[in-house]
């Protein structure tokens, strides 16, 4: 049997999803067959076939950026093989593709899943519910494929055995141009404009910074680590950033993934608006800040020391 | 423009103690506040913004008890016209609950349906995308943005990274929505008593024709996850930790 | 407390009557570091230009201190002015988000603090003293209201420990409300939520009824300045319209006033206290002094603790500087910029050679104590409640 | 028939002489131990800048030296009977122990006790014997029997021991005299702005009324006219206008109608004085009505003189130096102003105890404490028959109109005698 895996890219660049989706793939012990769609791939393919049984590549320009035309292809491709599984991130695209092809497919459907296995033949899934306070197993309806959207970051890619797949050219099965939703453009965030609510990690820096003129620092371990600067109360008191910037029940509520607090002592009133963050690393000297009985990791030391070695193993992991 | 926005009631659990019932079927909810989802809340406003700007009506929907309709009072206080809630019991699973809105959907007069983009309970995110499908209209999951054109809309969809993907999209059509779209205004309590006058309808799964389908995904157990420990201390010299760190961000994905 | 329709501020607030004298503004906690105008915006009020008031971002920089109320020579009440102006754009729906949430938490949480109901009472767990709990039956002849801040805030919750170690040792006769304990309703009557406040004062007159509490000794100058000063006004008028309210009179007391009765009562003497070596200076809360004029318990109180020498901000009672916890600031962004009252008052209290300095208002503890680090005199001086002293020195 | 005039200032002294030149006996009652009243603390006039002395001296002269003024000073109205044409009127006449007259002041420099000194705002000291003030009528020293040693527990007498003339027995005796009618002139008490703490009159040596300047200067007053504030000529005066005037919270809601402009002739003067200092005044509106009045404002704007519209806010001493807080209406600005001294310019509010005397004399007050005219086109009658008010008794006034309400109240008490006396 196979598990169909998609290969989100976007804008020339193949997601990091894509491999996760493998990894998550590879625990169903099937081939793994990645699905490839859109115009000017580059070598997708041949990076995707590194690590997938075999890759099947659709070059239709009027796929590119076309959620509904990725559906209704990914359907014909699956009504033609009936893979056990497909399996996508469940990244925004995936939030927009899978649900549909879950209904043309009359498929089962688990999303935003964090671990999966095959027990007696049928999928089960683990998810975590209720904002990550319970975690619940679930067992897919019998069914020719069952769709999965696997929460990014959960499968390490880091593992993947490599075997050089097979890479197929498979005539786009689309019938005509999707009319009723066309792609137009994507649009950058506004530059300049920083909206710390928005952003993925944050580099939240609190008193410790000591000085106006380590907020640089700052600024550089977030260019590195693609987040914004944020604060706490004082570092707004103290004018050293403007007001937007500010976390907490006077600031703004923050929901990142990653959460760096460097300095920030976690006075209640800051905590109230950042303890949504998935993931919370304290950065301080001392042991007994309140930060560190919300943070999920620390390192009690001085900032000023621990802030510059990140950003320059940051940019070594990234080279 | 007429919306019909579907909501949900949840219950509050980001700070609060979590615990799961005997059966493992369920968590303990008796200590647990419930408010609408929080998704929703953003759609509903979106939803009465866009009346707001040209004619229409905003009817919102809910599937529940009679314990639901405060978030429809909620909705009505903010702006929406109507308010229907199907009487019956929390369906199974995403696609039941789908397949419930489908049927008393599709006799609705509408040009949009909103949906929250996922629910602060289970996080499916599946509801609305599949509502579109079955009613066979296009749909946009993760919207951050609506302008109405003339019988089509510009949508923007919220990618990873903070980019943004610009979608044309005929109406009618079935948006699920994403927080930040807007700022949802607040709901008055006093505003709350004076929407009571507001319409709002009460049908069973007979009145709208509900059949019954199977499940998708059948439940196993619901347990706690082993307890974390409370800020794991990485040790070593500035240098050294920093470098762990590094890796464990790259691990979990932070770059 | 008025409700303020369209048009009507005239009706509501004699905003004809206003002068423009300035002395509003002039006397304001925040005009010199924010946008606020209270005469301006009186001039607003006469001109019923209260479609516009969404413009008017500064209004939420009101922390609420009332010394425009105090001082107004014609007798108005600008404060309230801004409550009702307030009250508009809540009823509008267009009010900060910080805002938004905290009045959305007081509907589902009971608390402004976005903190469930089920840890209200989680302070009490590291507490070896045993204290009853009137809503499990207990009997007392004191409730102890311990307030929001007091229950959630960690730095704030130690206050309230305080107080029961304190008053145990003195022998009072109290108990707690634990989970059950509401919102008092000051914070959302002065962010503009009346339909909330009544909703508080009707559910919180009827538990009190429910648990036959009619004596109160409060932590926060606010629920008592609400207690006292606003619920039998809102009970009158909630009567009126027919709501279910019981006839209780409730006998509400600042806890500086309980402690100031047991020292007149020999209860509480310097004789039962260690030294307390420090340069103690006493900061009013607004709510204590400017708006109910209760300046000398607290002193009395730390002036018989033994080897406390008592000094005096330059700016006190009357005059006394704000510092800015009020009126929904702990949740409002505000539109200031500048130093903060409570940097100006450290920084005061450091030139006075102050080692503590004594608060009695949970929001005064809250802010002295970031001033505190934040001016950077973590070494040599601390903030604390006059309840954390007591606990500190008694016997 | 004779006539009664309670008060011994500018509406008091005018009645009295208006009544005693139409051919009336009349008696003049003064509670302190000189006539003169509150202009005799004042240097100027306004607008037109005259020295007080020369008007308010030959006046109290004249008074003292009329043949049918009875002058009965350090005394007061205890009761009145009786009906108009025909009032039976108690007073008491306390002792001075002192005779009137020029005298060699030795006295003063033995006596042992020093007080503050009303006269000057308590800005100095005198004795428990004592002259009132330089140009003092009746002339002469006078012994505060509240303060002198003798009094107090007889271990004193050192005056005595240097003058044959004092006489520590003289008794207080009371009179009582019949009277056709009673004009009562018995001026105001200036707002004790204490009951604005904010702006910490009882704090700082800064903050001063404008009586207090007025006697600063004053070159017979306690600093001989130089402008002293901490041992410092101020480099930055802010006048503070309607401190207890338009303040319904101190019970004052009316305007006392003389600050504006009594500011602004301080103001000039001042500026006479400190040439380079900066000057300015907090107002709410400014009320400049009289006779050639708004002209002198403009001319005092003119000496850089500098007028902020908004009322004096707060004041608080930023280490030691006072700061003034207040809005600049017109800006719609609130600021802060490093002030030297800070000048309160208090209100007029009725004498303490005017309702006493209201009652003692049947007449009315009004929600203030002033007393009550018949109606504002009988300005100097009251509801009852033969008693007539002049000046700041009846409501605030300044001097000027304070003298012509005395010689009105003069003439309608001279009318009245004379109806009855036919």
């Amino acid at each position: 049997m196979t598990v169909y895996v998609l290969a989100e890219h976007r804008r020339g660049e193949l997601m990091d999803v894509t491999f996760e989706s493998i990894s998550a793939a590879r625990r169903l012990n099937d081939e793994v067959v990645a699905i490839l769609l859109g115009k000017d791939l580059g070598d997708h393919a041949e990076k995707v076939a590194k690590y997938a049984d075999k890759v099947l590549v659709v070059e239709d320009e009027r796929i590119e950026n076309n959620t509904e035309a990725y559906t209704q292809v990914i359907g014909e491709l699956i009504k033609k093989d009936k893979p056990k599984v497909f399996l996508m991130g469940n990244t925004s695209m995936g939030m927009d593709i899978a649900p549909a092809l879950a209904i043309d497919l009359d498929s089962p459907i688990a999303t935003d899943v964090v671990g999966i296995s095959e027990e007696g033949g049928r999928i089960k899934v683990m998810r975590s519910v209720y904002n990550g306070k319970v975690l619940s197993d679930l067992v897919l309806g019998e069914a020719e494929t069952s769709v999965i959207a696997i929460r990014s970051g959960e499968f390490s890619a880091a593992d993947l055995e490599e075997k050089n797949g097979e890479i197929t050219k498979v005539d786009s099965p689309l019938k005509e141009a999707i009319e009723n939703k066309k792609f137009l453009e994507f649009v950058e965030p506004v530059a300049g404009a920083v909206d710390i609510t928005q952003a993925d990690v944050l580099i939240s820096v609190g008193r410790g910074i000591k000085d106006k003129d380590n907020l640089p620092m700052a600024e550089e371990l977030a260019d590195a680590v693609g987040g914004v600067v944020s604060c706490s109360r004082p570092v707004v008191d103290y004018d050293w950033l403007p007001k937007d910037r500010q976390v907490g029940t006077s600031g703004k509520t923050v929901k990142p993934k990653f959460y760096l607090a460097f300095g920030i002592s976690g006075a209640f009133q800051h905590v109230a608006g950042m303890k949504g963050a998935t993931m919370i690393v304290a950065i301080n000297k001392d042991i007994k800040a309140p930060i560190f009985s919300v943070a999920q990791y620390g390192i009690v030391d001085d900032l000023l020391k621990v802030m510059p070695a990140l950003t320059e193993k940051i940019k070594e992991l990234k080279s | 423009m007429d919306v019909i926005v579907c909501v949900k009631k949840v219950p509050d659990t980001a700070e609060a103690d979590v615990s799961v019932g005997a059966g493992g079927r369920e968590i303990n909810k008796e200590r647990l506040t419930f408010a609408i989802n929080e998704w929703d809340n953003y759609a509903v406003e979106e939803a009465i913004r866009l009346k707001e700007e040209d004619e229409g009506t905003v009817t919102v929907v809910t599937v529940g008890g009679k314990d639901k309709e405060d978030i429809l009072r909620r909705s009505l206080a903010m702006g929406a016209d109507k308010a229907i809630r199907l009487d019956m019991e929390d369906p199974e699973d995403s696609f039941v609950l789908a397949n419930v809105l489908y049927t008393l959907i599709k006799d609705q007069k509408f040009d949009l349906v909103l949906f929250g983009a996922q629910s602060g309970d289970f996080n499916s995110g599946v509801t609305g995308v599949m509502v579109a499908r079955m009613l066979g209209i296009s749909h946009a999951a993760m919207v951050n943005g609506i302008e109405v054109l003339d019988g089509r809309t510009k949508t923007s969809r919220e990618l990873e990274g903070g980019l943004n993907e610009i979608y044309e999209i005929k109406l009618p059509a079935l948006f699920t929505i994403q927080t930040g779209i807007n700022e949802p205004r607040y709901v008055s309590i006093s505003g709350i008593r004076k929407a009571r006058k507001k319409e709002l309808k009460v049908m069973t799964p007979a009145d709208v024709g509900v059949t019954e389908v199977k499940p998708m995904l059948s439940l196993e157990k619901m347990y706690l996850p082993p307890p974390g420990k409370i800020a794991e201390i990485i040790g070593g010299s500035p240098e050294e930790a920093a470098a762990k760190l590094a890796s464990l961000l790259k691990e979990k994905g932070a770059f | 407390m008025m409700e303020v329709e369209e048009g009507n501020f005239d009706e509501a607030y004699d905003v004809y009557a206003c002068m423009q004298c300035g002395k509003c503004t002039g006397s304001c906690a925040v005009s010199l570091r924010s946008d606020l105008n209270i005469r301006e915006l009186m001039r607003i009020a006469i001109l019923n230009e209260n479609g516009e008031l969404e413009k008017h971002e500064e209004i939420w920089d009101c922390t609420s201190c009332g010394i425009c109320t105090v001082r107004c020579p014609r007798d108005l009440k600008p404060a309230e002015v801004i409550v009702g102006m307030r009250s508009s754009l809540v009823e509008g729906g267009t009010i900060p988000i910080t805002v938004r949430d905290a009045l959305e938490s007081v509907g589902t949480n009971n608390n402004p603090w976005g903190r469930p109901k089920s840890k209200r009472a989680e302070w009490l767990e590291d507490l070896d003293v045993k204290v009853k709990n009137i809503s499990e039956g207990e009997d007392a002849e004191y409730l102890l209201y311990i307030g929001c801040t007091a229950s959630y805030d960690p730095r704030i919750q130690s206050v309230s420990r305080a107080a029961i170690n304190v008053l145990t040792k003195l022998g009072v006769d109290f108990g707690i409300l634990g989970e059950e304990e509401p919102c008092c309703g000051s914070e959302p009557r002065m962010m503009g939520e009346t339909g909330l406040f009544e909703m508080l004062v009707e559910d919180n007159l009827n538990l009190f009824d429910e648990f036959s509490i009619s004596k109160i000794i409060t932590l926060s100058p606010h629920a008592y300045n609400t207690f006292v000063n606003d619920y039998p006004e809102c009970a009158k008028r909630l009567k009126e319209d027919d709501a279910e309210i019981p006839d209780i009179e409730l006998e509400v007391k600042h806890y500086t006033q309980i402690l100031e009765e047991l020292i007149d009562d020999g209860r509480l003497d310097g004789e039962m206290m260690n030294e307390f070596s420090e340069t103690v200076i006493y900061h009013d809360p607004c709510y204590l002094g400017k708006r109910n004029n209760i300046f000398e318990p607290p002193r009395k109180i730390l002036n018989i603790i033994p080897g406390a020498r008592c000094i005096e901000f330059d700016r006190r009672e009357d005059r006394s500087l704000c510092c800015e916890g009020g009126g929904g600031r702990m949740w409002a962004e505000g539109t200031g910029t500048g130093e903060r009252n409570s940097i100006i008052r450290v920084n005061d209290a450091n030139r006075d050679e102050a080692t503590v300095i004594a608060v009695a208002c949970p929001f005064c503890l809250s802010t002295l104590e970031d001033a505190r680090a934040t001016a950077g005199y973590e070494e040599t001086m601390r903030v604390m409640d006059i309840f954390e002293i007591l606990d500190e020195v008694l016997k | 028939m004779k006539g009664l005039v309670i008060g011994g200032g500018v509406a008091g002294l005018r009645a009295a002489l208006d009544i005693a030149n139409a051919g009336f006996d009349v008696y003049l009652v003064e509670r302190d131990f000189s006539i003169g009243g509150r202009s005799a603390q004042i240097v100027k006039s306004y607008p037109d800048l005259i020295n007080i002395k020369d008007v308010l001296k030959p006046l109290m002269e004249e008074v003292y030296n009329h043949g049918r003024i009875t002058l009965l000073t350090n005394s007061e109205v205890l009761g009145l009977e009786g009906e108009t044409g025909n009032f039976k009127v108690k007073i008491e006449k306390k002792p001075r122990y002192v005779p009137e007259g020029k005298s060699c002041e030795k006295c003063i420099e033995v006596c042992p006790v020093e007080v503050p000194n009303e006269f000057n705002e308590r800005l100095d000291k005198r004795k428990a014997i004592f002259v009132p003030f330089s140009y003092a009528v009746p002339d002469g020293c006078v012994i505060d029997e509240t303060n002198c040693l003798h009094f107090k527990d007889g271990s004193c007498s050192r005056c005595k021991e240097v003058c044959d003339g004092i006489n520590f027995d003289q008794k207080a005796e009371t009179i009582e005299i019949d009277v056709g009618s009673v004009v009562v002139a018995t001026g105001f008490d200036p707002f004790d702005p204490n009951l604005r703490p904010e702006l910490a009159y009882d704090k700082y040596d800064g903050v001063i009324t404008s009586l207090e300047l007025e006697r600063i200067l004053d070159e017979d007053g306690p600093t001989g006219g130089k402008i002293i504030i901490n041992g410092e000529e101020p480099k930055s005066v802010v006048f503070a206008h309607c401190i207890g005037s338009r303040d319904k919270k101190v019970g004052n809601p009316y305007c006392s109608r003389i600050c504006c402009m009594y500011t602004a002739k301080e103001a000039y003067m001042l500026r006479e004085k400190l040439p380079n200092a900066e000057i300015s005044v907090c107002y709410i509106d400014m009320r400049a009505f009289g006779k050639g009045c708004e002209q002198f404002y403009e001319e005092v704007q003119k000496k850089q003189v500098l007028y902020r519209r908004g009322v004096a806010a707060e004041v608080y001493s930023n280490g030691g130096n006072l700061v003034l807080r207040a809005e600049d209406t017109l800006l719609s600005e609130p600021y802060e102003s490093a002030a030297d001294m800070i000048v309160l310019a208090v209100g007029v509010e009725p004498r303490e105890d005017s309702s006493e005397l209201a009652e003692t004399l049947g007449i009315k007050v009004d929600e203030c404490g002033f007393f009550v005219e018949k109606n504002l086109y009988d300005p100097v009658e009251t509801e009852k028959e033969g008693i007539f008010l002049a000046g700041c008794c009846q409501g605030p006034k300044e001097i000027a109109d304070s003298i012509m309400q005395g010689g009105a109240a003069a003439a309608k008490a001279i009318g009245l005698m004379g109806r009855h006396s036919n």
